[in-house]
């Protein structure tokens, strides 16, 4: 993805975030919010292996081997920070202590379900964290392209990949639109700078509900 | 983020029916300055989720006699004759579980599980009424969760994002019930500033605190 | 009891606690037996609300408001103490990390089962933390007069009272005697100074088996 | 009381077809002398139990590239192309947990309990072939103990009595994993006298250590 569209998806994630969250972010697309937190607005990160307030990544050559993100990046801790095991990190991500997490999918469909963590017969690198940060953070969050890489929809009327989680998905960010599930269904809330509804809605599997007032983004 | 209150004001947040998961050991790390408001404002009706009830006059034991506990979910009474007698008087019904249980039921209701299976219990008064476990041919008691609505608890040291600290065996089950309220008010003996706080000392994150009070105990 | 016999019974106790065992004394009785540990070795003291290493009572005017044991009394911590969470000491305890668990009892029987919680219609200071130290420890312990103050055996070839668990103990040490609970009964091995087998069989309820040679402790 | 071993010692303890939980995340706070150790020795045929596989080069991937892994419960594997490949010609047999799940089954264990009860995983492959608890209106799956013969783990500081204190992220499972062991083998930086770990900053109680093993790592 270009970074002009990692960055509008970025910046539209942390729209979401308020002052005061504990928020959790998936690897890759997902930690571009943390460079849109405006100033004043304290948003304070976990890494699911154990720490609260994880700080901008270190400057080349200050790295320290101790400090580590759940992508094996390395990190800095902010003031206020804290270290503890990763039963007690997951008893704050299950326990619903997380106000938001935001992670990158495979497909996603109509009802909430997320598919995020194998392709049968190609890839099973394990779900991780993923299916409890689904099933316990108080809200979900989809952030990826809105497309594969040979062009089809990711957001579909229903997974054909293994879950990660039944109906947990609240909103889903892509280079194209925002969409919000709801009982009805996905409503387009917001479609990219550029791009019309037609456009999002060719893009798109599954059927999308389209409000009055689309707004751009 | 913690936000800082006075006593009266958690308090206030306490309606009739509310269930307390409350911290201290005999009264020792009890959150006394959050207790005396509530006896103050002389709320009903509570139901108390705490080891022990503790002393007539410390702790847990002043909501007691002064008759705001309708229900209790405690593991030792021995210390406390009024909650005995009002027990005795059907006055308050007091579900006695094992102290390791307890905790147990808690801590799974703030990580988000239904339970646990424990053998604590099995062929005891205990496992009446509940559910056994066969797993790999031994017996477990499945011990549900246990939800409260707020949780007040006692630290010594809070910085103002909400991170804990504590002071040796006054540490007991306060870390465990800060987890499991809905809403969580911690009473510290000191606040303060953001980063003065080791990262490694911290025993409760922040993130299990909504409220702190700072104690009025000398 | 006197003194001499709360003695014998903490030396009876002591010899039972190795170099470097782990032990939670129950309050009362049990803990007779800190005073009696031999010069070079060294037993390390559980107190269940949540802290090992116990050391000896404070003196007058030096004790810490935050320090009590189980029983709410006042304690010091040795060096190489440490403090954790409640649930943490009852994972220590039921997860049999304690070597030895030495309580009190209202009635103990045949089989090990042990009443020590509650009388039903008279009292009920309720379980505390004495079931999961009797389930998890790897050795139960019992330390407790022999006959209740109306001289009753509290020595049962069944116990009446609630049980705090069942078939848990392997060790009833009393002011008359000391007894192994094995597969075929209560097996009579010592006896206190002074006293005859027959004079221990005539206070116990239950029926006892009775070695060759039994010694005195 | 831990006793000091020499990482050769420690491996020499684990047997073929043993099973041990390994701390660290990614590598980051793993036991990597002792993971040494076991490679020099070879000791095959091993279950182990950790958060991820980590790299070829690194932590648990080392017993993975040397082929001493029969087979493993882990939550992920993405970092580590060998054990994907052992997987995939059958050389390998992996549980796939959750990782809060993993991290409570393993908990459960040290703590004594028979398991626990989880919402993660329902609706997916995980609740497959197990048993499904309905409480209050609210389903869980029935997560059993994970149970191991050995835990390796890795710390900053200990004590003589095995007091064990952790640096930063490298914390990660080593805790949990350390209380599960029948034996727990903590390998560390530093070993320092009783009396010199702050009682309040200690993460792992000495009663979960059997042996401390010094780390050759830099």
């Amino acid at each position: 993805m270009a970074n002009d569209k990692r960055a509008m998806i970025g910046a539209r994630i942390a729209k979401e975030l308020k002052d005061g969250d504990y928020v959790n972010l998936g690897i890759g697309l997902p930690t571009e919010a943390v460079n849109h937190i405006p100033k004043g607005v304290q948003v304070l990160f976990q890494s699911e292996n154990g720490m609260l307030g994880v700080g901008p990544n270190p400057a080349a050559g200050e790295e320290d081997k101790d400090m580590i993100n759940a992508g094996g990046g390395f990190i800095t801790a902010l003031p206020g920070a804290s270290f503890f095991d990763s039963a007690t990190s997951f008893a704050i991500i299950r326990g619903g202590h997380i106000d938001a997490t935001v992670l990158g999918a495979l497909q996603v469909d109509m009802e909430g379900n997320l598919a995020n963590w194998m392709i049968p017969g190609k890839m099973v690198p394990g779900m991780g964290g993923a299916m409890d940060l689904v099933t316990g953070a108080k809200k979900v969050i989809v952030a990826m392209e809105h497309c594969d890489k040979n062009g089809n929809s990711k957001v579909l009327t229903k997974c054909n990949l293994p879950l990660t989680a039944k109906a947990k998905v609240s909103l889903i960010i892509t280079d194209m639109a925002v969409l919000q599930v709801t009982p009805e269904g996905l409503v387009l809330c917001e479609i990219a700078e550029g791009l019309s509804v037609d456009d999002v809605i060719k893009a798109t599997e599954a059927k999308l509900i389209i409000p009055q007032n689309v707004k751009y983004f | 983020m913690a936000k800082i209150i006075s006593a009266a004001e958690a308090a206030a947040m306490i309606q009739p029916g509310s269930r307390i998961a409350i911290g201290g050991f005999l009264a020792v790390g009890a959150p006394e300055t959050i207790i005396d408001a509530i006896v103050e404002l002389g709320t009903k009706d509570l139901h108390m989720i705490v080891i022990a009830s503790d002393w007539e006059t410390r702790g847990v034991g002043k909501l007691v006699v002064n008759h705001l506990i309708k229900s209790a979910q405690v593991s030792h009474l021995g210390t406390n004759k009024a909650i005995q007698a009002q027990m005795n008087a059907g006055e308050i019904s007091i579900e006695l579980i094992p102290q390791g249980t307890l905790m147990e039921r808690v801590r799974a209701y703030g990580a988000g599980l239904g339970g646990v299976l424990t053998p604590t219990g099995l062929g005891t008064v205990v496992e009446e009424g509940k559910q056994i476990i066969l797993l790999e041919g031994k017996s477990y008691i499945l011990e549900p969760a246990i939800a409260s609505d707020f949780a007040i608890i006692r630290a010594q040291k809070a910085d103002k994002l909400g991170n804990l600290t504590y002071s040796k065996t006054a540490r007991n089950s306060n870390p465990i019930m800060a987890m499991a309220g809905k809403i969580t008010i911690a009473e510290v003996d000191e606040i303060v500033e953001i980063g003065e706080l080791d990262p490694e000392l911290v025993v409760s994150p922040g993130v299990f605190v909504n409220y702190i009070v700072i104690t009025k105990e000398q």
